[in-house]
């Protein structure tokens, strides 16, 4: 039974079953919480409005697209040069092939 | 009755063409039994296949042994003649560069369809002419003439007997 | 009959492709039964193959031989092409089955009723078949040959929604460079025949010298592999791809780059396992870096949900190529980590198969049920669509490689190899897997969270024992890895690692 | 005799082919491309099979004695043929249909799927 | 011997105006040019294959020569029916 | 050099020349015809390496279909290279 | 026997050149479809005519099968040949090009 | 095309169909076989398409994809046929009965009935090929003409 | 992508190509040939077939053919598919 939970790795093990007791242990505190807001919440009153910052929000949820913002503007300049290699311009591609052919000339025969 | 006759002559015309290839094969004749009878099944798919298409405007005619033997000796009679002249002329023409060409239009008055291809490709073929065009309806024929010595001419006068024959042959 | 399993295995589905516009013009309840069917088949077929396999060693089937055991005439080298099923293709080929038997169920009802629905079909069945010759073969031109049969009918696929304007065009792109790097495969194997006059892997590999011309066939084999597999500077074809494929399809694309990444092995290792310096391994790892950060920054900005799981799906190729370069490292030096990482990064082909698949079945589920598969008009599909968020959620967890599930456990074997081979690897691949995991979180959020919105589809019960399938595997190998690890991924790490004098020696006798 | 020139000749054609998806901006010259790889790659095959003063490997009406060409890269260039028009014809398919939709062949215009 | 020879000199002095051709096909102004030149080339490969057949004593290789006879028209007729409807 | 060699060595010029003039015209149909001329060629020299079989297949896809497909795709869209 | 293959081969060599030449020389579409027609037909005809006499000389099998495959290809080339310059020069029309220096053009005037 | 073009493309579809038949027919004696006679059938086809419009050849698209898999399934099952030893295995080469026949060593004129399943499979992909060739380029040459943009 | 970093890696590919082209061994004399000995003599005893390349085609690796015949039956599938008319 040891054997097939465990994952012998380089240094030690890694059991799965320790980390199931863990997730179920946080699953089960966040479930302990929200029964704890939920006994104060009530349907149709201001709380179902979204509320961040003192402002009220006019689209009722924080879109997908908005998450991360600071996150993505800080990685700005890595991200613009990545957009610009994935130009969608075949030929840049067939480009990039013939530079990693090049180079794999070089590493293996030079 | 006509689709059978349409098979029959298309898988005869096939079954020639394969024996031809396959001549020298073995001890029945020129030909094994094997290639015969191959020969035979490949050539009725092929009809089956090809007949409806190769009969479709006619044509039984080209099926009648004289006009075949009449077209062997056009052949190698007057068309060789007339190409050999036709390579003489072009040998004249690209070494002096001397031309005069125009596309000029006669009716030889061929009506069907065999006829027509042969005197086009005989023309195609001959002294100073290309055919350009076919008119399918008047049987108007448009060639490019090298050396236009008649704005409007007689049949005769761009390619001489050649209608003569192809109604022998063909029509 | 058994004793012909492996060519059945690939001969069936290719029979089945075959016969597919036949059936279709009986019924086409006649032809969605027999789709069905082939699947079944050969994913039972690889079951078998495999359970042989793990047990009696290398499988060798000699095509249009006396017996299927004649590997050599009397000349003493082999002729004919022969199959050669060692433990790494046995695996290759179960996740192919694993998955087919996940995308053709789902397939049959999401592709809708029309003349494309029949072609759909048969390219599904041929780019199975291509997946399992190609897993299968010992022949260096038959590996080609099913390399480009994957390739034109990935790109097939690829093109089916020919009424948008983006699915001609990726599949443009990528046939393009699919063509270019199978001709490269070609040329590598011109030069190799050329100077071996042979044609089978382990008698070419038996002797390979290491000379200026084997060089330059590895050079044109790596090269045109690793676009095939889509590493990083020349994975570009791949987001397209995963992207415009319709989403049942798109399992077995992840399959096939899969394939490709097994045939490098299989060149890296068995045919030119040994002879290779340090500097092949570390540009397979570097690249392996390369991919995962670049995939994983990539996928931030995305606004459509397919783009961003197939960027998620091209960051998990790098993990398999640092588990696997660090093992590559290791075998001219020896050194036993290189085992553990090794093993790591094919325990993830097989993960990153279940993981992405059940991604990309999630995303066909949403556009099933909304029409789009834009964020920025998706939301809130967790109340309608209950089962479909819980298997999202599982399958990005999995891929962000959180724990209990099983992409922690083929990451953190792949963390510890690299790590002693230098820190600074495992550093990056943790950093990549925390961008995934906030991508992912992402993607979740504004899919499936939210307030109700209107949805023009239902579920059919199908699509849900499709991700049924691919969930319980994820369950169950986030669960007992050891297991699996222990009998499945270890005997096939083994092969490539240490295992080609086996190979040599099954073909060319002792 | 003329010394390894075949093979220098194919690898000008895959050189030419590869150059050719590099600068040429036209969906159908890029497709003439993949076809000038192909043929660099065919040709080489063949010329790998060539032997000094042998005939083709078909013993029918076989002059006596003499010596035969390889046969195994005829058949796999029999092979890459195939799948050489295959591709050919699978790629201008997509063009075409790429045409209908945008009304353009050229490469830098035909990027929808970028970034 | 010498008949052989003679007809492989045939065949190279052909090909020699083959090469000619292709200059036409290099600068013929209008793709009507080229096509000529195109076709003049293929009777003229016609003509070197069934000889050089005949020079290698080789009769089964002159199948080859049938087969381009017989389908370079295919491709002269593609070029001709573009030619005049693609221009429309 | 056997007048084999010189035919097989004037063949491959001219392959490589009809190759470099299918990459260079801008006229599309041009290039297709150029390719057909290269396709005929090819099969010329495939004949020259005594690969009959090679040759048949490469003048029947060569002269013939991809010609066909070529220009009926050149058909279906456009004649000329853009600039 | 030998002399008629000889002579055969230097009528079709001279021919065929001809023809070549003739490419070059002449200023449009049309009369260059005349000089390579006609000459490369005609100069192919002679060298496939010298095969035909190699094959018959040599006897067998194997050269009367050459002489059947020479004839084939012959009758292959009178078929398609002229038929083949007879669609291009239509098309070449059609698609606008104008004869060089032309004293009468019925077709123009037809307005085909 | 005129009627020159259309006459002679009546003459030639026979011609080449019997001429690729011939080559397949023929794979195991002289250069040739199920790919290169299907590709020149293939081109009668094509012939076909250019001079007389591929609207006249439409109708035959479902009987040319019915005509392609069977080519295909026939060519698999002539693989499955080997199976009594191997997948491919050469069943029926001098066996004796069709396609029996054993053949001298050296060279020699040829004989049909020779080589076991090669025929068999020539065959096959012959039909494959002429079908599939010729439905490519019956679609190239259909597309556009039927459906609006 | 930079355009002179193109040309570089051209420049650099293409020149191992050719480099490598030239270090195979000459042109005309095949370095290993049991192989390919072995088909040229047993394709009559052992297939019956007079032309090696069709024996080799379709009986010694006629798993090969059977992969190029999926080839072009994937094709075709796939260009029917894109090609195909759609119901609006």
């Amino acid at each position: 039974m040891e054997e097939t939970i465990k994952i012998f790795t380089g240094h030690g093990h890694w059991s799965p079953l320790i980390w199931v007791a863990a997730a179920l242990g946080t699953f089960s505190v966040a479930l302990l919480l929200w029964l704890l807001g939920r006994r104060e919440h009530k349907r149709g009153t201001d709380q179902e409005i979204p509320f961040l910052s003192g402002e009220r929000m006019e689209e009722p949820r924080v879109s997908a697209l908005h998450l991360y913002w600071g996150f993505a503007e800080a990685l700005k300049p890595i991200l613009t040069r990545l957009k610009t290699w994935h130009s969608g311009v075949v030929n840049d591609y067939a480009g990039w092939f013939l530079l990693i052919l090049a180079v794999v000339f070089l590493l293996v025969i030079v | 009755m006509r689709r059978v006759a349409e098979v029959a002559a298309t898988f005869a015309l096939a079954f020639l063409v394969y024996l031809i290839l396959t001549a020298f094969s073995g001890e029945v004749g020129l030909w094994s039994w094997e290639e015969l009878i191959g020969g035979a099944a490949l050539s009725f798919l092929v009809a089956l296949a090809s007949s409806r298409l190769l009969w479709e405007r006619g044509g039984w005619r080209l099926l009648n042994p004289v006009r075949f033997a009449t077209f062997l000796v056009y052949l190698v009679g007057p068309f060789l003649l007339a190409m050999a002249k036709a390579n003489l002329d072009v040998a004249y023409r690209v070494i002096t560069g001397r031309i005069n060409p125009g596309i000029v239009r006669f009716n030889p008055g061929l009506k069907t369809d065999a006829g027509r291809t042969l005197l086009a490709n005989s023309i195609t073929l001959t002294p100073g002419t290309l055919t350009l065009e076919v008119d399918d309806a008047t049987g108007d024929f448009y060639v490019h003439w090298i050396n236009v010595s008649n704005v409007d001419p007689k049949p005769e006068d761009v390619c001489g007997s050649f209608p003569k024959w192809a109604r022998v042959v063909a029509e | 009959m058994s004793v012909h399993a492996p060519i059945l295995v690939i001969a069936i589905p290719l029979l089945g492709g075959f016969a597919v516009p036949i059936l279709a013009r009986i019924h086409r309840t006649v032809r969605d039964l027999w789709v069905v069917l082939i699947a079944c088949v050969v994913a039972a077929g690889v079951g078998y193959v495999a359970a042989q396999v793990f047990s009696q060693g290398i499988w060798v089937y000699v095509l249009g031989a006396k017996t299927p055991q004649e590997t050599r005439v009397s000349a003493g080298f082999p002729i004919r092409i022969m199959l050669t099923v060692d433990a790494m293709s046995a695996f290759m080929g179960l996740i192919a089955g694993i998955l087919a038997l996940a995308a053709f169920p789902f397939a049959v009802r999401f592709i809708p009723e029309e003349e494309g629905k029949t072609l759909a079909l048969a390219l599904g069945l041929l780019l199975l078949a291509g997946i399992a010759g190609m897993a299968y073969t010992g022949d260096l031109f038959n590996f080609f040959v099913f390399l480009e049969v994957t390739s034109i009918a990935a790109c097939g696929l690829i093109g089916f929604r020919t009424w948008t304007s983006r699915a001609p065009e990726a599949a443009f792109k990528t046939m393009l460079l699919y063509s270019v790097s199978g001709l490269l495969f070609l040329l590598g194997i011109a030069f190799l025949y050329g100077e071996y006059g042979a044609l089978n892997l382990a008698y070419i590999s038996a002797q390979l010298r290491g000379s200026m011309v084997d060089r330059i066939a590895l050079a044109l084999f790596l090269s045109g592999l690793l676009m095939k597999v889509a590493a990083a500077p020349v994975h570009f074809w791949a987001p397209d791809a995963y992207g415009e494929a319709p989403a049942a399809k798109t399992l077995l694309l992840v399959v096939n780059t899969q394939v490709s990444l097994y045939g490098l092995w299989r060149i890296l290792f068995t045919l030119y396992g040994g002879k290779l310096d340090a500097g092949v391994g570390w540009l397979v790892i570097s690249m392996g870096l390369l991919t995962m950060a670049v995939a994983a920054l990539m996928a931030i900005g995305q606004t459509d949900l397919g783009r961003l799981v197939a960027y998620g799906a091209v960051s998990q190729i790098g993990y398999m190529l640092l588990g696997v370069g660090v093992g590559l490292v290791s075998l001219t030096s020896r050194a036993d980590y290189g085992l553990v990482a090794m093993k790591g990064g094919i325990f993830h082909m097989l993960n990153d198969a279940l993981t992405v698949g059940l991604l990309f079945l999630c995303v066909g589920a949403v556009e099933w049920v909304k029409g789009t598969r834009d964020l920025r008009e998706l939301g809130g599909l967790g109340h309608q669509l209950p089962a479909v968020a819980l298997c999202f959620l599982l399958a990005s967890l999995a891929l962000a490689g959180i724990p209990p599930l099983n992409g922690f456990a083929s990451k953190i074997m792949i963390y510890e190899g690299s790590f002693r081979l230098s820190p600074i690897l495992t550093a990056l691949a943790v950093l990549a897997s925390i961008l995934l995991l906030a991508v992912f979180a992402r993607a979740f959020q504004g899919v499936f969270l939210g307030p109700r919105t209107e949805i023009t589809g239902r579920i059919h019960w199908v699509f849900l024992f499709s991700m049924g399938v691919l969930a319980v595997g994820i369950m169950v190998l986030g669960l007992v890895p050891g297991f699996f690890v222990e009998q499945v991924v270890a005997p096939a790490a083994e092969a490539l690692w240490r295992g080609r004098a086996l190979y040599l020696a099954a073909i060319l006798g002792g | 005799m003329i010394g390894n020139l075949p093979f220098v000749v194919c690898m000008i054609l895959v050189a030419l082919g590869l150059w050719t998806l590099v600068v040429k901006r036209n969906l159908v010259k890029l497709v003439i491309g993949v076809g000038l790889i192909e043929s660099g790659v065919n040709l080489f095959l063949v010329a790998l099979g060539y032997v000094q003063g042998g005939i083709p490997p078909i013993y029918t009406y076989a002059p006596a004695d003499a010596p035969m060409v390889l046969p195994t890269p005829q058949a796999l260039t029999l092979t890459s043929i195939v799948i050489g028009v295959a591709t050919t014809a699978l790629m201008l398919a997509f063009a075409v249909v790429i045409y209908r939709h945008k009304g353009t062949l050229d490469a830098r215009k035909i990027r929808e799927l970028r970034g | 011997m010498i008949v052989e020879l003679s007809l492989a000199v045939a065949a190279a002095v052909l090909l020699g105006y083959v090469f000619v051709c292709s200059l036409r096909l290099a600068i013929g102004p209008t793709p009507a040019d080229r096509a000529v030149a195109l076709d003049t080339i293929n009777t003229l490969v016609v003509a070197i294959m069934v000889l050089l057949g005949a020079a290698l004593d080789l009769m089964i290789i002159m199948d080859v020569a049938l087969v381009y006879a017989l389908l370079s028209f295919v491709g002269t007729l593609y070029v001709a029916r573009y030619l005049e409807e693609g221009l429309k | 050099m056997t007048i084999w060699a010189a035919m097989l060595t004037a063949t491959l010029v001219m392959v490589v020349l009809t190759s470099v003039l299918a990459v260079v015209l801008r006229d599309l149909l041009a290039a297709a015809l150029t390719l057909g001329a290269q396709g005929l060629l090819l099969a010329l020299a495939f004949y020259l390496l005594q690969a009959p079989d090679v040759a048949i297949a490469q003048a029947g896809v060569g002269a013939a279909l991809t010609t066909a497909i070529f220009l009926l795709a050149i058909w279906k869209t456009r004649r000329k290279e853009e600039e | 026997m030998t002399i008629l293959m000889y002579v055969f081969l230097g009528i079709g060599a001279l021919f065929n050149g001809l023809g070549a030449v003739a490419l070059h020389r002449f200023p449009d579409v049309y009369t260059r479809l005349h000089g390579a027609t006609k000459c490369t037909t005609f100069g192919s005809i002679f060298s496939i005519l010298a095969v035909v006499v190699y094959g018959a000389a040599r006897g067998g099998p194997l050269g009367m099968s050459m002489v059947i495959r020479a004839l084939l290809a012959l009758v292959f080339l009178l078929l398609t040949n002229p038929t083949g310059s007879h669609a291009l020069a239509r098309a070449a029309h059609r698609a606008g090009i104008k004869p060089f220096r032309a004293v009468v053009d019925r077709l123009e005037e037809v307005g085909k | 095309m005129t009627v020159v073009v259309r006459t002679i493309a009546r003459v030639l579809l026979p011609l080449s169909l019997v001429f690729g038949g011939y080559v397949v027919m023929h794979g195991h004696l002289t250069p040739g076989g199920g790919f290169q006679g299907g590709a020149v059938a293939a081109s009668g086809l094509a012939m076909v398409v250019v001079a007389f419009g591929a609207d006249r050849l439409a109708k035959k698209k479902g009987l040319l994809s019915v005509l392609e898999s069977l080519g295909g399934v026939a060519f698999a099952a002539l693989g499955f046929l080997g199976l009594g030893l191997t997948f491919f295995a050469n069943v029926l080469a001098k066996t004796g009965g069709l396609f029996g026949n054993p053949v001298p060593y050296g060279p020699n004129p040829g004989d049909l009935n020779t080589a076991g399943t090669l025929p068999l499979m020539n065959w096959a992909v012959g039909f494959k090929v002429l079908a599939g060739l010729g439905a490519v380029v019956l679609l190239f040459a259909l597309f556009g003409g039927e459906h609006d943009r | 992508m930079n355009r002179w970093l193109a040309i570089a890696a051209f420049c650099l590919a293409g020149g191992f190509l050719i480099f490598g082209a030239t270090t195979l061994r000459p042109f005309g004399e095949p370095k290993r040939t049991e192989m390919d000995d072995y088909f040229n003599r047993f394709s009559q005893p052992e297939v019956a077939a007079n032309n090696a390349v069709t024996a080799i085609v379709f009986d010694y690796r006629g798993y090969d053919t059977l992969g190029e015949a999926t080839v072009l039956f994937t094709a075709v599938t796939g260009v029917a598919l894109v090609l195909r008319r759609l119901k609006k």
